[in-house]
């Protein structure tokens, strides 16, 4: 079972031979997604919110159209609560700048997991340096597995921010954000979700699964790169300052007042970024469109194959997760005595792409004990025939590199 | 499918069995270099007498490309004089760069093995890394 | 003499009908960078800056391309001084975060000119806010013309930040930044242009000009929207803590320690927006062929034809300079007995398009003792036709409003 | 080219010659109401006698719509209950939208001259300013 269906929807599979295996640093794009954002600029491009000729209220409508998209998308309440911001990491900054630099000092503390992509990090210690606050880690097992005993113990009363990612862009793991959630809310503070991973993978429904703030980026999901969103509870939103100022965020300018829009225009300061709005809601049609069911049967089945052919090439580790059910389609594995780096070159002159590196997870890799690893990540675009190329080539590895076996 | 033949056999070699790989007892230039793409990081360590590079060797972790390269580099500046060691460096440098006449690569005797990575931009940070580093150890660039 | 050799340059002109001349606002796409986006997407979507294998080499190419693209287009002595933003807005807050608030204190001044859009004053106004510092206006005459003996004074031995617009989005002026820079320079401080305006319609060298941050959109200049870009002096940028983090513009990160990226990356966290960037890069292309002197004698041939018509239609009142040279393609203005958002839905309802309101300067039109106004703002791919229009559709509104001159 | 007759004749007059537009002395609410679109300002005064609105005006700079609407509404309110007023408020924003019946239009009088502007989205705002800034002083919505 696999995407050979789907390859048609995406033009780059006719141009680009190689076999792109890298789909959770970005995807691939739909022709309806490209064509969409190129309409737009066609057939409505005007600067929305500002005008009243027809073009500029069909640009509006278009924007707010692809607003009530995504909120449908996450099932949020509200439109208000639905920000467009760059990508994840400007979504996850807007909180730690209007939220956590305002609502946070001296001993309150920030509970962070160290899986976390350096997104739903740095930021966070950012908020730390500035305020006083500390951080203070959530510590997985081996298999980047948390126990929700250690996660009820640290959060505490002095918890202002719990951050957690929903599925983890190294080892695929699904994190108990629920659980997560749950215990920070007893505390009173707030939870922030990073659901870049997890966005183009499963349905998200904000109403039942109640964080405060939750991001993704248009990218991952099949959308422009160019366009994020961030989702905030209307009560928290409604109390933060606004984060960048300028145009387009304030209702009044006088010498010495200024009186801010209305959310979510608040947060939106500045030209948006409307084309890549309505290329990402082009996107979420197309998600619909495929469902995700059968995205996840698919992706299930080529992890499984991928995950059952990596379990017997010697000297292969796979981080996290001891089955293919535990990896959502990511798989970070290192090879004895070659460095990720060189795994990847060699697949990548056997016309595969993979990714190398730290994943932008530091820290979560000096806690595993590893310097890099090389990472496989899968969309339901991706074919049998990809994975067992991808497998026979990095069987064939420490050979190529000069270690008999 | 093969790959194209740019892991050749000294670079492996290299990589495999590095001769400087290792610790330098009370060094006079311990210097970190980094390269952000893939986490490479060595730690190359010098001992000088005078003018002259007494001893070197570098400890870290990295691909093959940059181990490979700084165990090659580090063989051929042991001996020489810092400013033939920089000349060197600004040599392999240009090499990586395509920009290095054929007879100045013989100047780099088996450091020349590397100058397909040329052709891999993507490789060029971690061929050039531990030259860099030493660059930057004798407060050039 | 006007653009119609050049409108079929332009997609949307084949479909929309109605005259486009609200171009200030945002500029129409030419073809060639919404296809140079489009191919982007279609032939070397990767994410950016971390892959190996050749796509995301190409992508990384591309986007460092745009780049270098726009360092030539402002003359720039590095690419490390080009960071990508989404806009002008961004680009400013990036400085007022990063530079203002860690630079400026209590009893330190802001000089700021009245005309500024509400993307060069606000940011200012929260870096007073929290620093402490006051901010002090420059004002021009009623024709928006600055005295430079004025800017003397205001600027002084307190003065860490001077800002001016190099173009008035509400009068058209072209400001005196060359005198601000030399004489902020004398005092030790910095100066910030805001370019938005300018960029789209004149060469700018920073070497000649010397400021030492210049801030513009993509969307104003050909290009697509969710693109800008700060130029920065790089001992200045160097010196800069970060703004956002995360993803992409670090280095090494680990427990306790953070080793940010080199210019210019440590200002762009997080995925990079590589096909907005290539749009721009298409964009500088374009204008690089039809040419800033083409452009300019277009515009102000219709700039003329249209200042002219307007002078005489009877309780008209044109907003700043009093002659078509001070005007630089944009003219707002009143109507007595008439608001501008009715005068905007009559020229609408004759299928013109044209901007009414406060346009983000809110300040400026208290100076000038107006609530809002009118504009008309002209692109060279405008006509005279388009121009005539305009000027006739204008000449009978207060007639259709009700009122018997 | 000719303007669709959106600007007609009851709209003009009560623009041109606004009947209520003047200040209220010793006014029981006074609240500004803006329209950020286009810069229009409204400060709505009501003088209060019990549940009736004994007198109303408005003062401050819009374009035709808010500024004919906003006199409209007020020459249909004064007299009136709060809670009628309040009724009339929300079948006028209904009909803004569209979602009014025909009957209910019929009781907003002259106020239904503005009905067209159900067909122009951008100037809903200015044509139901007036009527959101009745509802918020009397601390609705
Ligand atoms: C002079 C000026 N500065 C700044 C801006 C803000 O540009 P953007 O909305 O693209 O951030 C504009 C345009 O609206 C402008 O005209
Ligand atoms: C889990 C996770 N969080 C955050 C990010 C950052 O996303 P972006 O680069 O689009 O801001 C990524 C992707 O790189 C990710 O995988």
């Amino acid at each position: 079972m696999d995407g050979k269906a789907f390859r048609a929807d995406f033009p780059i599979f006719e141009i680009e031979k190689s076999m792109y295996l890298d789909n959770a640093a970005t995807s691939q794009k739909p022709k309806c997604v490209l064509e969409a954002e190129y309409g737009f600029y066609e057939k409505m491009n005007a600067n929305p919110l500002r005008g009243f000729y027809p073009l500029s209220v069909e640009a509006t409508k278009a924007y707010e159209d692809a607003r009530e998209k995504v909120r449908g998308f996450i099932n949020a309440a509200s439109v208000k609560e639905i920000i467009f911001t760059r990508n994840t990491t400007e979504s996850i900054n807007l909180i730690a700048y209007s939220y956590g630099l305002n609502n946070l000092c001296r001993n309150d503390e920030i509970v962070v997991s160290i899986t976390e992509h350096h997104s739903n990090l740095l930021p966070w210690r950012m908020v730390a340096d500035r305020t006083g606050a500390k951080i203070k880690y959530l510590y997985p097992n081996k298999e980047g597995e948390f126990d929700p005993a250690a996660i009820d113990e640290a959060i505490t009363e002095r918890t202002k921010i719990a951050a957690m990612g929903q599925v983890s862009n190294v080892l695929g793991s699904l994190n108990p954000i629920d659980h997560l959630i749950k215990r920070v809310h007893e505390v009173g503070g707030v939870a922030v979700i990073d659901a870049a991973q997890s966005a183009p993978h499963m349905a998200i429904d904000v109403k039942k699964m109640n964080p405060d703030f939750l991001a993704f980026s248009g990218h991952k999901m099949f959308g422009p790169m160019g366009i994020g969103v961030l989702y905030g509870r209307k009560e928290l939103l409604e109390a933060m300052p606004p984060f960048m100022e300028g145009g387009e965020m304030v209702d009044i300018v006088r010498f010495d007042y200024t009186k801010y829009s209305e959310l979510p225009h608040k947060f939106e300061a500045g030209t948006v970024n409307a084309g890549g709005a309505v290329g990402l809601s082009a996107a979420i049609d197309y998600i619909n469109k495929v469902g995700f069911d059968t995205m996840n049967e698919i992706e299930e089945s080529l992890t499984k194959r991928a995950f059952e052919a990596m379990k017997n090439i010697p000297h292969l580790h796979i981080l996290g997760g001891d089955s293919a059910e535990k990896h959502h389609g990511i798989i970070s594995f290192t090879l004895d005595d070659v460095h990720p780096h060189d795994v990847s070159a060699i697949l990548e002159a056997d016309g595969i792409d993979v990714r190398a590196g730290h994943h932008c997870a530091g820290p979560l890799l000096e806690f595993l004990g590893v310097n890099s690893a090389t990472r496989l990540s899968l969309m339901f675009y991706n074919t049998e025939e990809e994975i067992d190329a991808f497998t026979k080539s990095v069987a064939s590895i420490r050979e190529r590199m000069g270690f008999n076996d | 499918m093969e790959s194209r033949s740019f892991y050749n056999e000294i670079l492996t070699e290299h990589n495999v069995s590095p001769y400087h790989k290792h610790d330098i007892e009370n060094p006079d230039i311990v210097l970190e270099g980094v390269n952000p793409n893939c986490g490479d990081d060595i730690w190359l360590k010098l001992k000088c007498d005078g003018d002259i590079i007494a001893d070197a060797g570098f400890t870290g972790d990295g691909c093959a490309v940059s181990q490979a390269s700084a165990d090659i580099m580090i063989g051929l500046i042991i001996g020489k004089k810092k400013e033939e060691a920089l000349r060197l460096a600004d040599i392999f440098i240009r090499m990586i760069k395509g920009e290095a006449r054929e007879e100045e690569i013989d100047s780099l005797e088996e450091a020349s093995a590397l100058r397909d990575v040329a052709h891999m931009p993507a490789r060029v940070k971690c061929a050039v890394l531990g030259w860099h580093t030493l660059e930057e150890a004798f407060g050039n660039n």
